[in-house]
């Protein structure tokens, strides 16, 4: 958790990355991915980044931008077949890409998260996609080790922060934004709506303040 | 080679069939649906207590949002807009993958490039270089408690998609349960795949020059009915 | 998930647990305990249970009882010392206790619910309790490999369900709760109220109604 | 022995000692309280954005509750009925020892039996029969970005708890970074025990016999402020 003033600016908030980082970013296809972070993103043009999503948009929308732009060194991540760019990419060798069942990238990213270096699934056991990974039988099926996965950055989408920087999301929005919170060295939320603290339930907050440093407001 | 059964005729039978696999156990299930075919499912099962789970995290997907009713922030794992059901909950991504891991998940029901007699399926990939994603799949054929593929029968060229060993990479190993294709409804029983129910098109030797995996006929083979 | 009706007395309810089952128990001291679940479970003298809970409540005193009317076989938990009943039953080799660092024990009920057989925590490596546990590095710290742990039954606190079972829990009486509530082959939640379907926010539901087979209100 | 610092004024020199450490930092704080002396600290912290989680599922914990205050659903992880504070949040024991396993929290404060030079703690357990219990201490002591021991300097028997090797059973290895007892305040820097501050009621001779652990002071050694 950082000491300073947690609403900045858009462009406050991206002089926080560098090039070179590995930034995970929520969303599942267009739904709840940090819209204007991205759009900053890409405007920058900082390079060499590693992004860590579930996918990357579509061509060109999105967080196919980052892709279009050049500023993509590698990808961590599920599901490409949206944005072909990424098969044209990696076939070039123009980028690198680590698929995980999508599972498993999530709970790889909840580790990091939770302080877990690697647990076990049995997702992907035996398949192209568990080459030079461990394996071991529990109760006689095998098992997949899988390695927590952490970043520098985290671009999140939420739809209500209080005061604090308490979240709260919308719908299918939530997606992969609460375990990223939690998962990078800092976390940059872009919001739809600040609320003043204590206005959100308690009991209804799903990610806590102290996982979040950074909040914008969309436009 | 003449098409047996048209196209969309096909699509919507092998997608009714499948919901009578859940309509007839008369039962409160929770149930997972891949996109194209296994998504048309939910057309056949409403006013059932049959909940449709959403990997990108919401249990009680209702049908998809009509023109007015679309929410971008509110879709299916295939990306469509959808709707609510009375009850209906979210959830993030590794909860939801807890779910299906955790084998709260009844039935998966999944398209496939093909299927073997070792209840293999390939489904992930088509490693032509334009592709480059694996989805839930992989986490969905080894987390749902019952792996059911609807999958038109032959390729678009024609080949057989049940084989006798799947040549492209495997989603997962012996974890397919049923496979529903227009021409007929197999079951895995006892590691052998059994043929329990022909489509009206076909006789049992057509299919059988259809089909490159090796099955055995039910006893009880019947007549498939929608 | 259970087809029949959800809403049962409490001896229905009860008649679901058989003697040398494996019960889960949600709870934290004497916040967010089933109490009536427990006091019947008390009543019914049940035998040869293995009891998995945080604690043991206190002597005689929520599931102290179940210690006190001998019916517990083995406990697997975390802390023991608000009920000195049970380091006295263990050091008279009446009952088998298992102790777990409380994180490892929360997180290993969680990788139960999610189908994850094992996983690896810093906690305790090196100390008595990780005695007999694999250990391993990584990136020069020891970790220790905790296994999944499985119920037959979880007996669980939550304040309000709807028709379908949808959960929702009050303050600190969340607890363990909501990881048992999945992690159980059975789950049986003792609930204040009941609401419509519906009237609880999608956003706030804590446990999806597919994890709870039986539900009973609080007298 | 005759006692050096009665002991209701050693507990709240200790809390209040401790409760500087953050105050000085003057910077947003989540930290974690064990019983007993740990949990006084909270009364000298209000007022300032420092944010107390109970490992038993709640982010910002407020004073204890008045007795017309007193919810029995609503208590800290010592099971003292607590409050809440504005932007409180709740969540389950999985989420809340994730948030200290993975680093969320700044420090967390604890009592122990023994710590020892190499800044090993003791805490979890009297082997004596009558204890049975280990709590979040580990995951505490492994997890906490910082682990600050509040405790008094001698047992009740007058020997010492800092000692030159733990001998009762270890909670956590080298994981101690700040001894605060009503005699001393002890850092480890550079794997060393360097004694910072020391009470007015004793020399450094007496402190060096009250103390079997070795420890280097400080070249800018004080007298302990509170």
């Amino acid at each position: 958790m950082r000491d300073q003033n947690k609403f900045l600016s858009i462009e406050q908030a991206l002089a926080e990355i560098k090039a070179g980082s590995r930034i995970m970013i929520g969303g599942f296809g267009l739904a709840g991915y940090p819209e204007q972070l991205v759009e900053a993103l890409a405007a920058s043009g900082l390079r060499d980044l590693t992004i860590i999503s579930n996918d990357l948009g579509s061509p060109g929308v999105g967080l196919g931008k980052l892709l279009t732009n050049g500023q993509i060194k590698a990808l961590i991540g599920n599901y490409y077949n949206w944005n072909p760019e990424v098969a044209e990419a990696y076939a070039e060798g123009r980028i690198q890409v680590t698929l995980l069942p999508q599972g498993s990238f999530a709970e790889a990213i909840r580790a990091a998260s939770v302080g877990i270096p690697a647990f076990y699934s049995a997702a992907s056991a035996g398949t192209d996609l568990a080459v030079g990974k461990e394996t071991r039988e529990f109760s006689g099926r095998t098992y997949v080790l899988e390695r927590a996965i952490h970043a520098d950055v985290a671009l999140i989408k939420a739809h209500k922060a209080d005061g604090l920087g308490n979240l709260v999301y919308y719908k299918t929005a939530r997606n992969f934004n609460p375990i990223m919170a939690a998962a990078a060295a800092l976390t940059i939320a872009e919001v739809d709506e600040i609320v003043p603290t204590g206005a959100l339930d308690p009991e209804s907050i799903v990610t806590p303040h102290i996982f979040v440093d950074v909040i914008i407001r969309s436009a | 080679m003449t098409t047996l059964v048209p196209d969309s005729e096909a699509r919507v039978r092998i997608a009714r069939r499948i919901a009578r696999e859940f309509l007839e156990q008369n039962r409160k299930l929770v149930i997972n649906l891949g996109v194209g075919i296994p998504t048309m499912v939910t057309n056949y099962i409403q006013g059932r207590d049959i909940f449709i789970q959403a990997e990108n995290g919401m249990l009680g997907v209702g049908r998809l949002a009509g023109e007015d009713e679309i929410d971008r922030q509110l879709i299916n794992a295939g990306r469509q807009p959808v709707t609510e059901t009375p009850g209906c909950s979210y959830f993030d991504s590794a909860a939801s993958f807890g779910m299906i891991r955790g084998r709260h998940v009844d039935a998966t029901v999944i398209g496939a490039f093909e299927v073997d007699q070792e209840g293999n399926i390939a489904n992930w990939i088509n490693p032509n270089g334009k592709q480059l994603g694996v989805g839930g799949a992989m986490d969905l054929v080894t987390g749902a408690k019952q792996v059911i593929v609807g999958m038109q029968h032959l390729t678009r060229d024609g080949t057989a998609k049940l084989v006798k060993r799947c040549s492209m990479p495997i989603t997962g190993f012996a974890e397919v349960d049923i496979v529903v294709t227009e021409l007929g409804v197999f079951y895995f029983t006892d590691a052998r795949l059994v043929l329990q129910e022909i489509a009206p098109e076909v006789s049992l030797e057509t299919l059988t020059v259809l089909t490159e995996a090796q099955f055995v006929v039910s006893r009880n083979l019947k007549t498939i009915t929608v």
